[in-house]
């Protein structure tokens, strides 16, 4: 059977910060909380009717979005944090904290 | 003299009288004994000279004499740590023997030595375990004594050993007059080029035996005066002089003795004019207030020459070509007087004197600290007439102060064939994240018509992080220069205060991407990026 | 003996009972353990005494008499900044309390990662896995790593309160592991040294004068209570096995995070894995007379023993309680002899020196011999000089010409 | 030059009811209004860190976007319209109102 995929939510993960591939070098760790799921169950009237116009070629060479995406409402507070040289580095809106379908 | 003893022996009473009151039992009393020479008034409480007697109460019985360790036998807990004042006469300060064991332990027999170098000025008496000082001490000779008390308790046969340091510091009194290391008191101090206010013409430098605490530091400061000695009113407002002493360290004979080292700064108390020139010797009397000795001053001189400086051009003119693809703040060469890098408190202004022809490309910026003036493309559309071929302008500098100015000649020369420009090119540089998009299209600042791709080093989170740039030679290079501040556009790898996504490192001031981790981009008026381009994935839309 | 003293005139004006306690052969001196405002001490607070009977406290008056020739008289108690105040804070009593087990829990991981693993590296991640730990560390690592302008690399004021907001609102089993982890090796230990954003919080351009420091910050009254707090709580005791008052290493700990955050704010010097050494922002060059005390002050942090063996212990997670659990490691023990720490004389407000009392075998001393060592075994030969004198005994410092002179 | 892509904005057409593939026939008109353009400027720490944690593998088989969708931030009034066969109908959230990128 088709690979179902669950609902748009919030999920976390432990990772390094040198993982975070910011170019940062530290062993700390962080909790990165991330969106994940389908949106299937939040599509619009909208959304048809923009895959139906861009169907017909109503639309050309524009980067549209037919479909809703599963993306963050709203970001956890900053993350601080001791690289490997000592140094204090501070990142903003790192980690998610509410998902949802928009 | 008095003697502290206790009139009875204390009991449980007198311990729960003392810590009544006070919800943690009182460990330590401290006492005030104030000395007069006449019988006391009670007004005299906060004059009269005083000490103080510290108590540690030990809410325990008196300990058999058994139990007690020879230490506690032969010593107080405190450490014999003693102060002296220097000059004091001879005299006796301290008794070794504890009164209380002495009561106490009627059946040992206790008896100290005190251990010294030879020649050291304290003597022991045996009888009355006494120690005195035999003659009055020198800080400035030596400052600190350390001896050695040794204790020997028998019991019949058993007999005990113990030695503990025997510490004397010797306090200071100011005793010895400021004096001049070598004899120096003379300094040459000459105004040119730097004539800002602040500036330290030259020091001079006086020593002082005596230790001078940097605690509380304006007490201090007040012992030691340095005052300008003149009756001209305008050397009293254009100079001052700056007092800062530091502990050293003298080496009478051998053994490290603290003393002071006073600093006097010829210092510029207003920016002078470019125009004044004057020679003169300018005395400043330096006081010990506190020491009462003759010679407690000491006279410095500087010797002071204010040298005039010309605002003139170097005599040769400026000629600048300019690529007619440049594009507006394109930054084509920077104007200077001569000497200017050097001046400091003079404030130079220059400006274009605007020349009779439609042909006017260029404009002049100066910094609020910088001593040069930029000149810079201010409208590129000049650039792409034909008969706009070579330009001439008369600059003009001016000294804010003396109203004095000069001009030259600036020649600017327009080179190159226009070519077409790309579409779909934004207006800033650095928008671009790849070196092909970057040099197919041009921006704001460019020389040439075409942004430069700096292509940096790739390794973590780093100065020489990749972008793309008007001009690599002014941007990113740290500096928000006056040309790059005219519009965000320009070069924000210098200018942005906005957010900066992905490793990096802020600039001076919180101002531009001073390292960066892999390429740096920014979208101007919003954010700037930092990523490495290494992860090759498809963000697909719906219909990839 | 009667004893009565000068004293500051109370409201009622009443003469205060006999005290039959303390007399001076030539003076009359008087022992009260209370104060109240008079002179220009300024004293903190003053407080009731108990009546002599124990009766309803009250402070009457006092009085100085005339007395003989030389009058040597006693005013009233001063506890003023020359000694040490007594802490204004509730004491901690539990000695083990969860901390330390917790600590103990942390250190005592699987051996075979634990040697390897670095102890302050695990705290941080421990605390950015917790919203509240990571929020307010972000907090204050943010405002202290945050440049100002060209010329100010910080707010140092803003830093502080970051600071004292993470050590306040954090619960201390995540403060103390980012604080006090013990560390095998330097990289640990530099990560522990920076634990506080030093080059904002603590370092400056010039090391002030250790006693214009404490003089700041006894004139902010926060900072003060922190300063008497942790005097109180890690100030030497050589009556206990850890050198701490109480044996309360959790005391201690507390009081020290306590400066965290204030002109006093203390740091580790260095990032030595083998000794452990704290020490304000200051020093003692230019102390002028005031030499001794300012050091004293400065050993109550540089070579405190209460401090470090508070410190050692929750790095290793063992409280040294009078049956320790399993052999804890050597905990630096006070000197064989039990030495109570000099009190301050009147100008000071220190704790004691730590110097050793008992010196068994030799060293040699020249004239100006090198400083006696302080440290605890020490040899000291000497040439068998006896200074002998014939004068009388006196009080310390005070030198008495009547008897250099008989 | 590359294809650069305008930021995401409001753009709009005029289409008949009928195109707008909802299955109602009719020739009235409507103003449809829908989200396009890029967000390459709304990138966040967030997206380079899910793009970078999941290229190493440490999320697998979920549906994450690690880019910002440039997408109706509000939706204009319902419409209503006379199909063929004489018979109103409403359709809701069907203009984009607003757009932004999330």
């Amino acid at each position: 059977a088709r690979a179902r995929h669950k609902p748009c939510a919030l999920k976390e993960l432990e990772v390094s910060v040198s993982e975070l591939g910011l170019g940062y070098e530290s062993d700390e760790t962080v909790l990165f909380r991330y969106c994940s799921g389908t949106c299937d169950s939040a599509v619009r009237n909208y959304d048809l009717s923009l895959k139906s116009v861009r169907s017909r070629k109503k639309i050309r060479k524009e980067k549209v979005r037919a479909r809703p995406c599963c993306r963050p409402l709203s970001y956890d507070d900053d993350v601080s944090f001791l690289d490997a040289y000592n140094r204090y580095y501070t990142v903003n809106e790192l980690s998610a904290k509410e998902c949802g379908c928009v | 003299m008095g003697l502290l003893y206790l009139s009875k022996s204390l009991d449980r009473e007198d311990f729960n009288m003392l810590s009544v009151g006070n919800w943690m039992p009182l460990s330590k009393v401290m006492l005030y004994v104030f000395l007069s020479s006449h019988p006391f008034q009670e007004k005299e409480c906060d004059s009269a000279t005083r000490t103080t007697v510290v108590l540690s109460l030990i809410n325990a019985t008196a300990p058999a004499c058994g139990s007690l360790t020879a230490r506690q036998l032969c010593f107080t807990e405190m450490d014999l740590s003693f102060h002296i004042k220097e000059n004091k006469p001879p005299g006796t300060f301290h008794q070794l023997q504890l009164p209380s064991v002495h009561h106490l332990c009627q059946n040992l027999s206790i008896t100290y030595k005190l251990l010294a170098a030879e020649g050291l000025p304290f003597r022991y008496n045996e009888n009355t375990t006494g120690v005195s000082v035999t003659q009055r001490l020198d800080r400035e000779e030596r400052e600190r004594y350390e001896l050695i008390a040794k204790c020997t308790v028998r019991e019949g046969f058993r007999e005990m050993e113990v030695e503990v340091p025997f510490l004397i510091n010797v306090l200071d009194e100011d005793d010895s007059p400021p004096f001049l290391p070598n004899g120096t008191d003379t300094a040459d101090a000459v105004v040119e080029f730097n004539r800002k206010e602040g500036t330290v013409l030259a020091t001079l430098t006086v020593y002082d035996a005596d230790t001078t605490p940097i605690y509380p530091l304006e007490s201090s400061r007040k012992k030691y005066t340095g005052t300008i000695i003149t009756d001209d009113p305008w050397i009293n407002e254009t100079f001052r002089v700056e007092h800062i002493f530091e502990e050293i360290h003298f080496s009478p004979n051998g053994s490290q003795v603290r003393g002071t080292q006073h600093e006097y700064k010829l210092v510029l108390n207003k920016s002078i004019s470019v125009t004044e020139h004057r020679f003169f010797l300018l005395d400043v009397l330096v006081n010990d207030t506190e020491f009462n000795g003759p010679e407690r001053s000491v006279m410095l001189h500087f010797n002071v020459s204010i040298l005039p400086v010309s605002i003139q051009f170097p005599n040769t003119t400026y000629r600048f070509t300019v690529n007619r693809n440049a594009q507006r703040f394109a930054q084509i060469g920077k104007i200077c007087i001569e000497n200017c890098m050097k001046f400091r408190g003079v404030n130079i202004t220059y400006k274009l004197l605007s020349p009779n022809v439609s042909c006017y490309v260029v404009g002049i910026l100066q910094g609020r600290e910088d001593k040069y003036g930029s000149i810079y493309v201010n409208d590129s559309s000049v650039l792409l007439r034909p008969k706009c071929k070579e330009i001439q302008y008369t600059v003009q500098a001016t000294d804010k102060q003396s109203r004095k100015h000069t001009k030259t000649l600036l020649t600017v020369v327009l080179e190159g064939t226009v070519f077409k420009k790309e579409e779909d090119c934004p207006d800033s540089c650095a928008m671009s994240k790849h070196l092909a998009e970057c040099e197919e299209c041009g921006g704001l600042g460019v020389l040439t018509g075409r942004c430069q791709w700096r292509q940096g080093s790739g390794k973590g989170i780093t100065t020489n992080y990749s972008t793309c740039t008007p001009s690599i030679k002014t941007c990113p290079d740290g500096t928000c220069d006056i040309v790059e501040s005219k519009d965000p556009a320009i070069c924000p790898q210098d200018c942005t205060n906005g957010n900066i996504i992905g490793g990096h490192g802020k600039g001076t001031g919180n101002l531009g991407i001073k390292s960066g981790h892999g390429i740096c981009y920014c979208f101007p008026r919003q954010n700037c990026y930092c990523e490495k381009d290494d992860i090759k994935e498809q963000f697909c839309d719906e219909v990839c | 003996m009667e004893i009565n003293a000068l004293g500051c005139r109370s409201a009622s004006g009443r003469a205060f009972p006999a005290w039959p306690l303390i007399s001076f052969l030539y003076t009359y001196l008087y022992m009260l353990l209370f104060f109240k405002p008079c002179g220009r001490w300024g004293w903190r607070r003053a407080f009731p005494l108990a009546g002599a009977a124990g009766g309803s406290p009250d402070i009457t008056s006092w009085g100085c008499t005339k007395s003989r020739v030389e009058s040597i008289s006693w005013q009233c108690f001063a506890l003023r900044e020359e000694f040490y105040e007594a802490s204004p804070y509730e004491p901690i009593t539990s000695r083990l309390s969860d901390i330390f087990r917790l600590a103990s829990i942390f250190s005592g991981m699987d051996p075979a990662t634990n040697s390897k693993s670095n102890h302050c590296l695990d705290a941080a991640k421990a605390c950015n896995l917790n919203d509240n730990c990571k929020r307010l560390r972000s907090g204050y690592i943010s405002t202290c790593s945050r440049e100002v302008s060209p010329t100010e690399f910080c707010s140092r004021r803003k830093c502080h309160k970051a600071l004292r907001q993470f050590f306040d609102r954090v619960p201390s089993e995540f403060t103390y592991r980012l604080l006090f982890c013990s560390c095998k090796d330097q990289a640990c230990a530099e990560r522990r040294r920076q634990t506080i954003v030093p080059s904002c919080s603590y370092e400056d351009k010039e090391k002030p004068n250790c006693l214009d420091l404490r003089n700041v910050c006894r004139a902010d009254h926060l900072c003060r209570s922190r300063l008497a707090d942790f005097h109180a709580n890690c100030q030497a005791s050589f009556q206990s096995l850890t050198s701490c008052p109480g044996d309360n290493y959790q005391a201690c700990l507390g009081s020290y995070t306590g400066l965290i955050g204030f002109d006093m704010t203390p740091n580790y010097v260095d990032a030595s894995i083998t000794s452990i050494t704290i020490s304000p922002w200051c020093s003692c060059k230019g102390s002028g007379n005031l030499e001794e005390e300012c050091e004293k002050f400065l050993r109550d942090f540089t070579e405190n023993p209460c401090l470090r063996n508070a410190i050692q212990a929750f790095g290793n997670g063992t409280d040294v309680s009078l049956s320790p659990k399993n052999p804890s490691p050597p905990i630096t023990v006070p000197p064989k002899m039990e030495k109570s720490p000099a009190l301050p004389d009147d100008i000071n407000d220190s704790n004691t020196m730590y110097d050793t009392s008992i010196i068994t075998t030799c060293t040699s001393i020249q004239e100006h011999g090198q400083k006696l060592n302080k440290s605890k075994e020490q040899s000291l030969c000497y040439s068998e000089t006896q200074l002998t004198t014939d004068t009388m005994p006196d009080q310390k410092t005070f030198v008495d010409q009547k008897a250099a002179s008989s």
